[in-house]
């Protein structure tokens, strides 16, 4: 096991690291730019280096920076977090290539999943299912039509050289075809020169849902069930919960069979996650994170396992020391990102904590770095806390959620608190009934 | 009056209090504390108008590396600060003299220290020229951004 | 004058005490914390304008009942409290005429209200003579411990 | 399902209850003396009624105050919490003339329990251990010596008229029987005039380990495993967990079987506990707590029960919904008790409180009603936060306990948080190879 690990990342999950490091008996070195000299995981670590100026570029993302801070401290391994370096294969191979471990997966494996192409070639073949599509150019009209019985309506024509929604109409049925097809052409070559077109499934209200995966060095595979983030702002996710209302166990193991499958193939290691839109009873691949997200703790908390520490784990090379089958999914659990931001026009809200006092009792986790006199500084991103709550049922944990969220007082700053406490009581979200397109229409962002 | 008590009175001086009281202010820190051995003392100020900060004060956790005050406060007048994290040499080669000494006259550009960082070894270049006050890092220190190195005044 | 125990007292001098809490006021500090070997000597002011008082603003609780501030903050002069929890009647009986009504002038001793709980008449009783100011509340209203009643001046 | 419960308690404890009313959606009443106007179960409660000046006897056991309260306000049940009115048997029978609900067991179970001689009689008849003795005086050296050999030696010489350790004798062995048998008589005779003894089993170093059981209505009982508590000081306890480290799966299935069984003939109702001495391998009966138990959290966190959740259902009708095959002990729990206390000297430290920040994270409960800028009133009990912790197994809920430890900040007042953080370094507590009398010992306040 590692002696000292270096935190490359800042606020919440810099102070989740350190967490699972000191509950592994691991010293931790915190970096931070200048912004950051008073946060809380640079507080509570056992060492903490400046790396340079507020700038992310200066400072989180200054490689160099990093890998000097881990050897002038003598850390055995770095932990990226999310954000920041967590994707950056040049990152992952210039600390190995200093002798230090980097916790995540090999530098190949996030150029793969960096590559959206790339990734969607790689998971069609080992059998994940990605959005059917022409995959290429569709040349004529009857091409069009044969791939259109073929793919199931709707499909989407879309422009090979476009963008920004020109050049692209949706057909229903086949009768709409012609129509569509004429006029993606017309308007793809009117607004970018090129009338070259491909054909896709057309999915009109898909959920988010992605599966979490643990994979270690010895070739096991796990996965941890799924988490539905179809609850999203400008593609961002708002709250998270698993299990997903949409799913039931069939399809979780059905899916979790697939994934756990694909990776064990691929040789990948270390945690990741598959994300999936997921509409009537189908998954259609989009992308893989190739390291620990923001909404990993509601899997932990029907898991009952520590993300972070089996990151560390297998980073140092132990394998992983349970089966599918001893994993077992208990309760359910919902995640709230509460953003320094106003509620209704999401302009970020910096600036000094006031009165700080988080939801505590049965069943509540906080992840935050925030404290009383803490100074939310504008250079960075606007999450600021996490509530996570479990329930033995759904409705338990909306129940807690709800009086957890009354509790939550967070002065000084403006917060996205008073938009979850107006989410959990909405019929669509006590219902499960929602898409990735549900939020914005319900917050009349969105027709 | 002094006490006449055979035991001295128990407390710190007056004039050492107000010394630290004058540096707090000087340096815009909120606390002084000091120990030697088995004496300590500490001194504080909240922030007046301001609540007062209520810092997680971490437990136990001691720092090897202690986060530089200097980086948020602002170094002193004169400083020559690290522009990057790395071990810091104050000669060019092992064994070879200092490249400065503190009463040495510079000139601006001349180079002071050596900061190596990822196996470059990067000159840090006098800003003006003047007289060096006090070098503040050892040789083959740790250094980390913004942490003062050397005063030239 | 000094103890003449054969323990000394146990605690700092006043004036050790007096001395440093006048350094405090004069460096505008907040706290002086002292140490030598086991004794230690910390003396703090907390912030002068008032702490804000960070409570917890129980987000959406609307109270039906709402926590009496004269409780906390003391009753104003010449107020009548309940001495119970209870229910309030201001007459003898339903329909009768009010025990008492602004602009009475009482005795000490005379039946002002009635307050019921658990089923036991509570008369509350004029604590002077005087003139009834105001009354506080209505028929048959829920009172609780400390609520003003009335005002008798 | 009741509409509105009257919360007859403070701090903690009252603060939980709300907790658990909210999450079953019904309204709550906090009932309060003038020093706790400003307490946190005061502020988030849908209504406070003030009922008495600091005194408890004057407010918090005024039964006609809190039971006024309750009609002014319209209350379905009272839930007395632990302590103050929560074992008086005259308060829950009065709660029920007024045709509200007392959230606990019959007002005649309470009598029962209350009366400690009635309680071991009634244990004995229903088949649950206690120490066994002679159940009367002893006249001659004879009938102890017969007795001597029947209970097992080391066997206890009482006075039956006595206290304070007068006219008590320990005999190890038959040999020195007649000893302590004649010296006990002649110390009690001088002492108090009457030299009738006893004999009981002398238990030298037990532990105190208790089991948590759930009566409904309806004839269903269920134990939830044990507590072990025997890190006492002065008779208060100062840390639990579960599982106890001394019981192995056979010996907690035994013994809850045992429990079980008595109470489902006894037709108690709602939770309960059996307090036990445990030495040797052996469990005897002390006493029965009718009530809530400050140290329930524990169980809640191996068991994933809310049990005050799980009394407002009872109480209100409701079966219990689960069997006793359906209970899993998951993981392992620690709470500590932290108190308003000198940790060297254990003065009371009430006062302000300055900063307050409790830590966060996986696995991390805290129970408590304090915040920043709270007043703790030196009117009532020290005991003002509890930390419980979770992990899947013991070491990483220690390791976990001490990072929680590490990270609280309670500014402003002294407390016991400094006697925990050495407390969980000790290697004695680390293996778990501890009695009742270890914990006073190793703070050197008994040899």
């Amino acid at each position: 096991m590692f002696e000292k690990v270096l935190i490359a990342n800042r606020g919440e999950i810099a102070l989740r690291i350190h967490r699972a490091c000191k509950e592994l008996g691991i010293r931790t070195v915190a970096v931070h730019s200048t912004a950051d000299a008073d946060a809380m995981h640079v507080r509570l670590a056992d060492e903490a280096v400046c790396i340079g100026p507020p700038p992310a570029r200066d400072s989180y993302l200054n490689k160099a920076a990093i890998i000097s801070a881990a050897v002038i401290t003598g850390a055995d391994a770095i932990h990226p977090g999310y954000g920041f370096l967590s994707e950056n294969a040049d990152f992952a191979r210039m600390v190995e290539e200093h002798g230090i471990v980097f916790i995540g997966p090999s530098p190949d494996h996030i150029t793969m999943m960096g590559d959206k192409i790339e990734a969607k070639r790689a998971m069609v073949s080992l059998g994940v299912p990605c959005v059917p599509g022409s995959d290429g150019p569709v040349g004529d009209l009857e091409t069009a039509v044969k791939l259109g019985a073929e793919i199931g309506y709707p499909v989407l024509i879309k422009a090979a050289g476009g963008g920004g929604g020109k050049g692209m109409k949706v057909a229903y049925d086949a009768d709409q075809l012609a129509e569509a097809y004429r006029g993606a052409r017309a308007e793809a070559g009117a607004a970018f020169g090129n009338d070259v077109v491909y054909i896709e499934k057309y999915l009109d209200h898909p959920r988010h849902i992605e599966f979490q995966i643990l994979a270690d060095a010895h070739g096991n595979v796990v996965h941890l069930g799924e988490r539905d983030c179809s609850l999203q702002r400008s593609h961002q996710k708002v709250l998270e919960e698993s299990p997903s209302p949409a799913l039931n166990a069939d399809q979780r193991h059905e899916m979790g069979e697939v994934v756990t499958s694909a990776l064990k193939k691929l040789g990948y290691r270390n945690a990741g996650t598959l994300e999936f839109l997921y509409q009537d009873g189908r998954f259609y691949f989009i992308e893989m994170n190739t390291r620990l997200q923001v909404e990993h703790p509601v899997t932990e908390m029907i898991c009952g396992l520590d993300l972070v520490r089996e990151q560390i784990r297998i980073a140092s090379g132990a394998p992983i020391a349970y089966t599918q089958a001893d994993i077992r999914l208990q309760g359910h659990a919902i995640e709230c990102r509460v953003n320094a931001e106003d509620p209704e026009t999401f302009a970020p809200s910096p600036g000094r904590i006031a009165e700080y006092h988080p939801p505590g009792g049965l069943g509540v986790r906080v992840d935050s770095a925030l404290y009383s006199g803490y100074k939310v500084p504008s250079n960075y991103d606007s999450m600021v806390a996490k509530l996570i709550v479990h329930g033995t049922s759904r409705n338990e944990c909306l129940m807690r959620l709800r009086r957890a969220l009354d509790e939550y007082v967070i002065g000084g700053i403006k917060t996205t608190l008073p938009l979850h406490r107006k989410l959990v009581q909405t019929p669509e979200f006590i219902d499960g009934r929602y898409d990735i397109h549900w939020l914005e229409r319900w917050m009349g962002l969105k027709k | 009056m002094p006490t006449k008590n055979a035991r001295p009175e128990f407390g710190p001086s007056s004039a050492t209090v107000r010394r630290l009281a004058k540096l707090l202010e000087e340096t815009g820190l909120t606390e002084i504390e000091y120990q030697d051995g088995t004496r300590r003392l500490k001194v504080a100020r909240g922030t007046l108008a301001a609540p007062a900060a209520a810092a997680p004060a971490a437990a136990p956790a001691a720092r090897a590396v202690e986060a530089v005050p200097a980086a948020s406060e602002g170094p002193p007048a004169g400083a020559v600060t690290s522009p990057m994290v790395g071990t810091c040499y104050l000669s060019p080669e092992p064994g070879a003299p200092a490249f400065v000494k503190v009463g040495d006259k510079v000139r601006e550009g001349q180079t002071l220290v050596i900061v190596e960082a990822m196996k470059v070894m990067n000159p840090i270049r006098s800003p003006r020229g003047g007289t060096v006050a006090s070098i503040a890092v050892e040789n083959g220190a740790p250094v980390e951004y913004g942490e003062v190195l050397l005063v030239v005044e």
